[in-house]
């Protein structure tokens, strides 16, 4: 009961935070939108017993990357009114074409028969995701941070003031 | 001409006479109604009575009882006010009495949390008791899982004490869930707001101090303690102004997003073992979660004040934030790494053996990582030397520049929650959190008569054992370090901020990580003894060094205080024995 | 509808995969592209997760969702980096500018 | 303290000191910097010779046991195969270890006095303390690549000491041919670790493990499963490359590793460049330690080596130790001659190492290490003094100018030549000196191989092998012995005696061991002939060389005066000159060949391959059976054909240096223009580098050319090409066929082809639009074709059924309407 509730608002937060994604004009509303579609996001994972989880999404998302691309914002914009908007063919072109797209995938899902599986029952804990992170999920763990590695190399370099 | 009549045009007094008189009339005689309608309905229904205790009486109590007595009170409360409020004025007005009001209030809030705490012990206790069964646990929204005669048989069987039917009934909506979150967010908000109340009072005074004046002096009689209250509603009043060039709707929501997500942290941080709103296992990672989106309001704030400065500001405070929460996440790590989970709940527990056992002592990483996470907190509330992001003498005010009134407030409000916030973390982590520094055999015993009891609990809750109030001593400890740093270094420049972040505190942060990593694999998993001696001694020396420290601050603290009349014009250092 | 089961959490996931779509292909700033990019990868979270806690019963989904995360995040900062680049190079951030290859 | 502890604490001080340096180098400045990089390898050396006394007290058993007992734990799992690290202590780390340290000490002091001239700083950045820093780095690295007990972290240390190679080489980066040298160096080694990693792979997908010990186990395993029944692991795969079997493979691909690292031919060109460096690095790592880790690497993983893949390092060393001595002959400058004996000294020991003459090449290993060490060190106090110059034709007569140098690089020049008296002893010691012994080791191995295998194979090996072997040690008993086993405090007619009893009678009763190996030797295949004459004649070349370089740089005249008062030199510089000195002296013979005997019962244990011993000694000494002392024919003794053949060499050689040089440069500039072609071959280093530059890199730009020639002609052609057979098609329609009676008029054939034209065009835009480099135009694209396939997919039956129909219906209207 209690549950429903809260997955109802915390969906509705998503989902209207996602639309004002979409909607805003200027970019930096879509990023304020977005920080309420992430940390929608966040709360449903509290619900699907994934603490951590939700605590490295709000950590990574909510506090890196979308300061990041803030940041990104604000660097990139002569003005915080310039706003370039698409053709009006183009939108209607885009909606219907999403509209299909969220269609097709819910039939998909929902009208697939899920084979019988076991639902979790408690939040698994820190430790355990641990331990499976350095176990099972190694290598891409390891190759995780290669790629981190890389990233932070190419963006420094990609961002270096040019001689 | 007319005869204009202003509302703000002083009226002759006996008007005003007048007005007081029948606001005193009023008042009194609504409270007295209030409260014999109540005492009549209790009465009527038989509410004291043990024998008769239903589920239909709740109701009647809390809506026809408690809440008509507690307006009554309220009502007689103001009248008494408003009848003798020459004499409560000059009352607080003088010296002690007002600071004792003041530290009563503090201390009440701090009570009426711990009152929070123990009623839903208390109703957990119930809800889990054996008469009950397993399935009880159940915290229903809508379904009460006991009956109000339960609960009354309960108190009589474990608590006679409070074995009235009256508690019975108030206690019988706390086995809901949903309302016992709504107290508790009460009791958070109400702690939450007297933070910065007397944060900035505390901070003003001390600014005042380090620089050999008095700090505000006249609001409020002592020490001018109503300062902070009285700021508070000048800003309440102040005019509200939105630039017009601003983003009006991100304009708007900016403060909120500062303000809150501290609050939020709140929710995963303890004040004791049982003293949280939500026992977390990722709590630590929650609150930094949480410290990271506040940095999302400043950074708005900025850019929709349409200000080349605000932009400015919000600029350093993302990059300054982005960078040093790495430091500050590591530095985190190496406390969790010993203590092996992220509950702080958890990790507090096993610093309960005295101030030797706190992890800041645990070994030489865990040394460095307070004073290497304490550095980056103080980056991460953009606190002095790190206030580039509102440094006034640059950028104005920076991110706040085009902000007043309330919403200015609520800026403060949210970096003075986190100010504790942080101070909170490093308490928990690293100098044991809610734990005595006295090992556990100091504790004092009771022996049964109750007001020795009392003392003892306080005694035992202040400093010997453990206790909410000794979470807070500590908090305030590091907060106040906070403010002293601040009036002692001068603020550093924006690439000296980013130079000490990524050349000095992250490889210091790497280097203690990997060293903690090992020295725990030495240790723990591969038993090296010369290693174990190494980190005896390691331990035994930093202990020493903590020991001699607080000794000598609380020796330094006492002369001063004991010269606090010859402080003008000199520094604590010229007063000692033997300068 | 009281009960909270897989399916609501797919057509949820679903609908933000969508509105992350549209938002890539409506927005004409570069950053609002990477903000859809951002919505994608989140509902396939929401997806990955929700079958971790109603289908497998571990925590695998949890450990994919983990490095998506990661994956968003390194992409995040490539993408400004580059699109710093592309903003110094032609002065708009407008990505229908950065049609140089047409020709 | 444990042995292995201390080894391991050993390993990471000069770690710490690296970290520390790295830290607050700058801030210590000049001369502190190098002090705590003194200390660090001091300690280390002072660790690793307390755990040398203290294993020459233990007997065999006791060593077995420690080794068998060293730290192993898992590190991580790779699949199903658990990474181990580990100590290995064994007497060959021991040894390598205590030379490393011992080395590296006096090097390190050396360093101080070598660096006090240097300018502190380049480019604002100080150099002084970024020197120690590598060079602590370094010993790292080495250590770490000793005591490795798993091939996996062998290859990290192998990496490491390699980076620190290029990072020494390109010391003076602010020089372009030092930058250069360093970028060959790293470039040449990738090569050989290519191959070393491919091996360790092979390693890994066959024998599944990393660990040495047991790699060599399950090898062996494999072997004998596959001798007895069907072929197994890596037997079993019939897959051949050049001729090899993938198990020869998998020891050549390890080899690979030793071949760049130890500069063999054909990668040994980086070695000569990599003297770019500063003299001390020159000495430590491309003389006497890094270098020689690819011997080391070999005699580690001699267990897993194939009789093919040891004909394979035999061929590859005798052609480097054979070419590179030429080249070393017309050098003038004088590291340059140190490197090329170094690489030719190297070939003799990779040579060894293929000959399965594992002690040998050891035994060479670590006299060449201190005397070599020894001579790049003299020559860094000539060039030091000379005011950097190193061109040999500029000095002379700096033997009064520095005496200490001078004498002790003629002990080095004597120890490499071989210098020794055959048949003479003073006492029981014979006189003698470095290469003497560990060379005449691994030629007469080289003999054995040469003429004494093919004989072995005539005659029934088991069946003679017992009395003959007696006949054969007792003969040989007396001839190239340098000493008396250390063990072995008896008299030595006494010991004499004994040993043959004991030899014979252990020989008689190890049948599990001994005939078992002279089987495998049985198998071995003979080496041709040449391959025993070539390292012959260089050891006449060697000592002619040597003497050259020595007598024009210290004897005669002065040639330049400007040099000639300059020249010093200070008492930092020659102590350790004379230290090492010393150590030439101790270690040719003290202490390590009966070490290294011990590393062999350990190191050789496989019954897959065999070590031969050229020197004849007791086998019960040298475990019993583990290695094998081949049959000598009574009269075919290798040691009375070598005493007779190479015993002299260095009097020859050096002798004819002296005869040439002995007034100057005349007589041999005369030489010069004699042999003028072959000398310019070698002064052009037999043009390797220019092979490699037209071959390798010019092989690169050429096949980039030839892509690009390929892209223009045939692809641009055949584009080109239907154009304009399009447009002759066209002019040919338009003009033969279609001719339009007025301006603007189009004929029917003309107005298709335009048509057809136009239409083409038409779609071409059409297509073309999608592709207007817009990225949102793609993604909406790519998700709407993929919503479009989703609902196509989901409704396929729907939409069948509505098609299907559609299709009735309409079809019944129309021929209802058709009927009407």
């Amino acid at each position: 009961m209690l549950e429903a509730l809260a997955f109802y608002i915390f969906a509705a937060v998503t989902l209207v935070s996602a639309i004002g994604v979409v909607a805003s004009r200027n970019i930096v509303r879509s990023a304020v939108c977005l920080l309420g579609t992430l940390g929608g996001v966040a709360c449903l994972y509290f619900l699907l017993n994934a603490n951590l989880l939700a605590a490295i999404q709000l950590i990574v998302y909510a506090g890196g990357t979308l300061i990041l691309i803030v940041f990104g914002v604000m660097l990139t914009s002569k003005s915080p009114w310039v706003v370039f908007d698409p053709t009006r063919g183009q939108v209607v072109g885009a909606v219907i074409v999403s509209i299909l797209l969220a269609t097709g995938l819910c039939m998909l899902l929902v009208g697939n028969e899920w084979p019988a599986g076991t639902a979790m029952t408690a939040s698994p804990h820190v430790k355990d995701v641990g331990t499976m992170l350095l176990t099972d999920y190694l290598v891409p763990f390891e190759a995780a941070s290669v790629l981190l590695l890389v990233v932070m190399i190419g963006a420094a370099y990609l961002a270096r003031p040019e001689k | 001409m007319s005869q204009l009549s202003l509302p703000w045009v002083a009226k002759d007094p006996a008007v005003y006479q007048t007005y007081r008189r029948t606001a005193i009339r009023n008042l009194l005689a609504g409270g007295i109604v209030h409260v014999v309608l109540a005492l009549g309905i209790f009465g009527f229904f038989d509410l004291g009575s043990t024998a008769k205790v239903t589920n239909l009486k709740i109701a009647i109590s809390i809506i026809g009882f408690l809440a008509p007595l507690a307006v009554g009170l309220a009502l007689i409360a103001g009248g008494l006010g408003v009848l003798f409020y020459k004499q409560i004025g000059n009352t607080l007005k003088y010296g002690y009495t007002a600071a004792s009001v003041f530290f009563g209030g503090v201390i009440g809030v701090c009570l009426l949390v711990w009152l929070h705490s123990l009623v839903f012990t208390l109703s957990k206790d119930m809800l889990a008791s054996p008469q009950n069964g397993a399935e009880v646990v159940s915290l229903a929204i809508f379904d009460a899982s006991l009956t109000a005669r339960e609960i009354a048989d309960y108190l009589s069987a474990n608590l006679p004490r409070l074995s009235n039917p009256i508690v019975a009934y108030v206690l019988w909506p706390l086995q809901f869930e949903l309302l016992r979150d709504l107290l508790a967010v009460g009791g958070i908000v109400g702690f939450v707001s007297v933070i910065p109340v007397f944060g900035i009072w505390w901070e003003r005074k001390i600014a005042g101090r380090m620089q050999s004046r008095l700090g505000p002096m006249r609001v409020g009689g002592w020490h001018g303690w109503a300062q902070s209250p009285a700021d508070g509603v000048k800003l309440l009043f102040k005019e509200d102004m939105i630039p017009p060039d601003a983003d009006q709707a991100l304009f708007k929501l900016a403060p909120y997003l500062t303000f809150v997500p501290p609050i939020c942290a709140m929710i995963a941080l303890p004040f004791a073992g049982a003293w949280v709103f939500r026992d977390l296992d990722v709590a630590l990672l929650f609150i930094l979660a949480m410290l990271g989106i506040e940095v999302v309001g400043v950074i708005l704030a900025g850019w929709a004040s349409n200000n080349k400065w605000s932009v400015y500001g919000a600029m350093r405070e993302a990059c300054q934030m982005v960078s040093y929460e790495i430091p500050m996440g590591m530095s985190l790590l190496i406390p969790v790494m010993t203590a092996g989970t992220l509950q702080l709940t958890a990790i507090a527990d096993q610093q309960g053996g005295g101030f030797h056992t706190w992890f800041i002592f645990k070994n030489i990483w865990c040394f460095i990582a307070f004073f290497s996470y304490y550095i980056a907190s103080l980056a991460s509330c953009k606190r002095a030397p790190f206030d580039l992001p509102e440094s006034e003498s640059e950028l104005v005010a920076g991110f706040h520049t085009e902000y007043s009134g309330f919403r200015w407030s609520l800026f403060f409000f949210g970096e003075y929650v986190a100010m504790f916030v942080v101070s909170g973390i490093a308490v928990i982590l690293f100098l044991g959190g809610w734990k005595s520094p006295f090992p556990p055999g100091f504790a004092l015993k009771t022996n049964g008569t109750w007001y020795v009891d009392f003392v003892v609990h306080v005694l035992n809750g202040v400093l010997f054992k453990e206790g909410p109030i000794l979470f807070v001593l500590k908090s305030a400890f590091l907060y106040y370090v906070q403010l002293w740093i601040r009036w002692t270094l001068p603020r550093i420049r924006i690439d000296q901020v980013l130079y000490a972040c990524v050349q000095v505190l992250l490889p210091l942060t790497m280097v203690i990580l990997l060293g903690n990593t090992l020295w725990i694999l030495g240790i723990e998993h591969m038993k090296i003894e010369w290693l174990g001696t190494i980190d005896s001694l390691i331990h035994k020396v930093l202990v020493l060094i903590g020991a001699v420290l607080v000794i000598g601050m609380i020796w330094i603290g006492y002369n001063g205080y004991s010269n606090r009349r010859k402080l003008v014009g000199s520094l604590v250092i010229d007063h000692l024995p033997g300068s | 509808m009281l009960t909270i089961g897989l399916n609501h959490y797919l057509v949820l996931s679903a609908i933000v995969f969508s509105l992350g779509i549209l938002c890539m292909v409506t927005k004409r700033n570069a950053l609002g592209i990477l903000i859809g990019v951002e919505l994608v990868l989140n509902a396939a979270n929401v997806n990955l997760v929700a079958f971790s806690r109603y289908q497998t019963g571990a925590a695998d989904g949890h450990m994919f969702a983990v490095f998506v995360i990661l994956l968003a995040a390194a992409e995040a900062a490539i993408g400004i980096a580059i699109f710093m680049n592309f903003y110094n190079t032609l002065q708009t951030i407008d990505v229908d500018r950065g049609d140089e290859l047409r020709n | 303290m444990q042995y292995q502890t201390a080894l391991a604490l050993g390993v990471v001080v000069p770690l710490a000191s690296f970290f520390f340096l790295a830290l607050f180098g700058p801030r210590l400045g000049k001369p502190k910097s190098s002090y705590v990089a003194l200390l660090a390898i001091g300690i280390s050396c002072a660790l690793s010779t307390y755990v040398l006394v203290n294993w020459l007290k233990l007997s065999t058993p006791e060593r077995t046991e420690l080794t068998a007992s060293a730290y192993r734990f898992d590190w991580g799992t790779l699949g199903s195969m658990p990474l181990t690290v580990g100590v290995k202590l064994d007497s060959l780390t021991v040894i390598m270890y205590f030379m490393v340290t011992f080395i590296a000490f006096w090097i390190h002091f050396f360093s101080i006095g070598y660096m006090e001239g240097h300018s502190d700083e380049v480019d604002h950045v100080s150099k002084y303390h970024r020197f120690f820093t590598y060079l602590s780095l370094f010993c790292f690295s080495m250590l770490g690549l000793v005591v490795s007990s798993s091939l996996l972290f062998l290859f990290i240390f192998w990496e490491l000491v390699g980076l620190c190679s290029y990072l020494l080489i390109g010391f003076y980066f602010d020089r372009k041919y030092a930058s250069n040298a360093a970028i060959k160096a790293f470039i040449t080694n990738r090569v050989g670790d290519f191959g070393f990693i491919l091996g360790m792979a092979l390693v890994a997908l066959y024998l599944n493990t990393l660990d040495l010990d047991l790699a060599a186990a399950r090898f062996a395993e494999q072997f004998h499963k596959s001798a007895e029944g069907p072929a197994v692991g890596i037997f079993a795969n019939s897959y051949t490359l050049f001729g090899f079997s993938v198990a020869s493979l998998m020891g050549i691909g390890l080899f690979c590793g030793a071949m760049g690292k130890s500069a063999q031919f054909p990668l040994h060109v980086w070695l000569p460049d990599a003297m770019a460096g500063p003299t001390p690095v020159s000495a430590l790592i491309h003389a006497a330690t890094m270098v020689a880790a690819g011997v080391y690497l070999v005699a580690r993983i001699f267990r897993l080596l194939t009789p093919e893949a040891q004909f394979f390092i035999a061929c590859i060393g005798c052609i480097t130790l054979t070419i590179t001595a030429l080249i070393a002959i017309v050098q003038t400058d004088i590291k340059k001659v140190l490197a090329y004996s170094t690489l030719s000294q190297l070939g003799y020991m990779i040579f060894g190492m293929g000959m399965g003459a594992w002690v040998a090449a050891l035994f060479h290993l670590m006299t060449h290490a201190f005397f070599k060490a020894m001579l790049f060190l003299g020559s860094g106090q000539v060039i030091e003094g000379c005011h950097h110059e190193q061109d040999m034709r500029k000095m002379g007569g700096l033997r009064k100018k520095m005496p200490v140098t001078c004498w002790t690089f003629f002990i080095g020049v004597l120890a490499i030549a071989g210098f020794g008296l055959p048949g003479v002893e003073i006492g029981h010691v014979k006189l003698g000196l470095g290469g003497f012994f560990s060379k005449d080791e691994i030629l007469a191995v080289a003999y054995e191989r040469a003429f004494n295998i093919p004989e072995l194979k005539k005659t029934d090996a088991a069946a003679d092998d017992a009395g003959e072997h007696a006949d054969a040690s007792n003969a040989n008993m007396g001839v190239a012995s340098p000493f008396r086993l250390a063990s072995d405090n008896q008299p030595a007619q006494h010991a004499e005696t004994e040993h043959s009893e004991h030899d014979a009678h252990a020989h008689g009763d190890h049948a599990q061991g001994t005939p078992q190996k002279m089987a495998i030797a049985a198998k071995l295949p003979a080496i041709p002939k040449w391959m025993f004459f070539f390292p012959i004649a260089i050891a006449y070349i060697t000592p002619f060389y040597m003497m050259r370089c020595w007598w024009m740089t210290f004897c005669g005249k002065p040639r330049d005066h400007h040099v000639y008062d300059h020249a010093h030199e200070s008492w930092k510089m020659f102590l350790p000159l004379v230290i090492l000195a010393g150590g030439t002296f101790f270690s040719s013979y003290q202490m390590f060949r009966p070490l290294i005997h011990d590393a062999a019962v350990i190191a050789t244990d496989s019954s897959t391959v065999v070590a031969i011993d050229g020197e004849a000694h007791v086998l019960a000494e040298a475990g019993g059976g583990t290695m094998i002392m081949l049959n000598h024919a009574p009269g075919k003794n290798p040691h009375d054909w070598l005493k007779m053949g190479v015993g002299f060499s260095w009097l020859i050689g050096m002798g004819f240096a002296v005869l040439v040089y002995l007034r100057g440069l005349g007589l041999a500039d005369k030489l010069k223009r004699m042999f003028g072609p072959i000398h310019t071959a070698l002064e052009q280093k037999l043009y390797f580098d220019h092979v490699y530059d037209a071959v390798l890199v010019g092989g690169t730009v050429t096949f980039g050319f030839v892509c690009g020639l390929f892209d223009k002609i045939v692809v641009d052609g055949i584009v080109n090409m239907t154009a304009l057979l399009g447009k002759f098609v066209g002019v040919f329609t338009g003009r033969q066929l279609d001719m339009p009676v007025k301006r603007g008029d189009w004929g029917i054939v003309d107005a298709i082809a335009n048509g057809l034209a136009q239409t083409m065009l038409d779609i071409g835009s059409e297509i073309r639009r999608p592709q207007s480099g817009r990225i949102r135009m793609y993604v909406m694209i790519t998700a709407g074709s993929a919503a479009v396939a989703l609902l196509v997919v989901l409704n396929y039956h729907r939409l069948a059924d509505g098609l299907q129909w559609l299709m009735s219906n309409v079809g019944t209207r129309v021929l209802a309407a058709n009927g009407s």
